[in-house]
């Protein structure tokens, strides 16, 4: 498995090389990007704040009930942190499994955990002002 | 009784202005004592009490949570996602 | 939209760069990945034939009415013909959407109606044999 | 009465021997009625009638469907996902 919190540019190919495996027909991969609007305000950009140590803590704990939970082959997250423009990926989560399925519902749980129990933040910077999105203030969010 | 480093996060560490904070440890302080010993320091975090979860040593604890020397405890705000949680 | 029909590798990039929208918060990309057994049997390699001209028009209709009932942003597919090795990316299928639930539902069945619909078929050479893999006689598969 | 062009894929091409295959069109000759002629040609194929969907022009079609001049007939057999779809 592999939990990386960096404030480089995210890198599918090598989360999807950490994740393939000869027995493993299929592979999900979920990209989180930075979306120009949230809850009808413009965005200009995001900022990310991590506690990087225990981030890959959790990682690794909510990698393994999922693992464990939907009988997955390997699973590889990362995270990027500091600012980050329209367009640019946050958050890349890949499964692989012997079957589609798995791999799908697998990574879909995995994002949503992740979603919840990661300690990572984002500020929004929007149109007219700074917010710190936090959960009990803002919806579900992609 | 030792020395805590609390870490400071998003939201809180705006408010407090600083990332990183040494806390004396009284005599069976808790997690949530700590906490109280740096509203008294930063006391634009009054109230925000009800709002963090605790981590100590990169494991999350309830607030009742005893603190020992050379433990690191963090103030966790909401994570984005944090309302499906709950 | 994207629907194309290969001989070459398949191109994780481009397919996420076709489908991402400054409104799109979420990329869900599902890898078909030629698995090492199959079945019981010992998967030497695979070879894929295509009728390319209806493949990419039912691709194009079913991804018409996968984008219409989830309510996604965009779609992108890839599948690879010709003779692939274990390990080798065969499908690739990108949605990106405002919120990650949509992205996945829609990545998810359109997988499967892909694997109904589009005319591409596979044959396995495995230890000892070779054989077109023919729906009624296969179990569902990644 | 003009003639259809006739893809074969899959197995049915490895059966045939061919991937291509000329058929004259005699008077109201559907998509079943093609794949008549060419087990004439290519006996292999014998009993596939059952197996295989037709397309014409690109579009699933109904065995009854009638074929035109210049139309591509094309003989599906099931994709490897397909007993999902019955």
């Amino acid at each position: 498995m592999l939990f990386e919190v960096t404030a480089d540019q995210l890198d599918p190919d090598r989360v999807v090389k950490h994740v393939r495996r000869d027995d493993a027909g299929a592979v999900a991969l979920f990209y989180g990007v930075v979306r120009d609007h949230n809850r009808g305000r413009k965005v200009m950009h995001l900022e990310y704040d991590a506690y990087p140590e225990m981030a890959t803590k959790v990682m690794h704990q909510i990698a393994a009930e999922v693992k464990e939970r939907f009988g997955v082959a390997e699973i590889a997250i990362q995270h990027r942190t500091g600012r980050l423009e329209i367009g640019e990926t946050s958050l890349l989560v890949a499964v692989s499994s012997a079957h589609r399925s798995e791999a799908f519902e697998a990574c879909h749980a995995l994002v949503d955990r992740f979603k919840e129990a990661v300690p990572i933040w984002k500020k929004e910077v929007f149109e007219g002002g700074e917010e710190w999105i936090e959960g009990d203030l803002s919806p579900p969010d992609a | 009784m030792g020395t805590a480093r609390v870490r400071l996060f998003a939201r809180l560490a705006d408010l407090a202005g600083t990332r990183e904070a040494a806390v004396e440890l009284g005599e069976g302080l808790t997690a949530a004592g700590v906490f109280g010993v740096l509203v008294q320091r930063y006391p634009s975090l009054t109230g925000f009490d009800a709002f963090v979860r605790f981590a100590v040593n990169s494991e999350y604890v309830p607030a009742s949570h005893p603190v020992r020397d050379g433990d690191e405890v963090a103030l966790i705000p909401p994570v984005s996602g944090g309302s499906r949680a709950l």
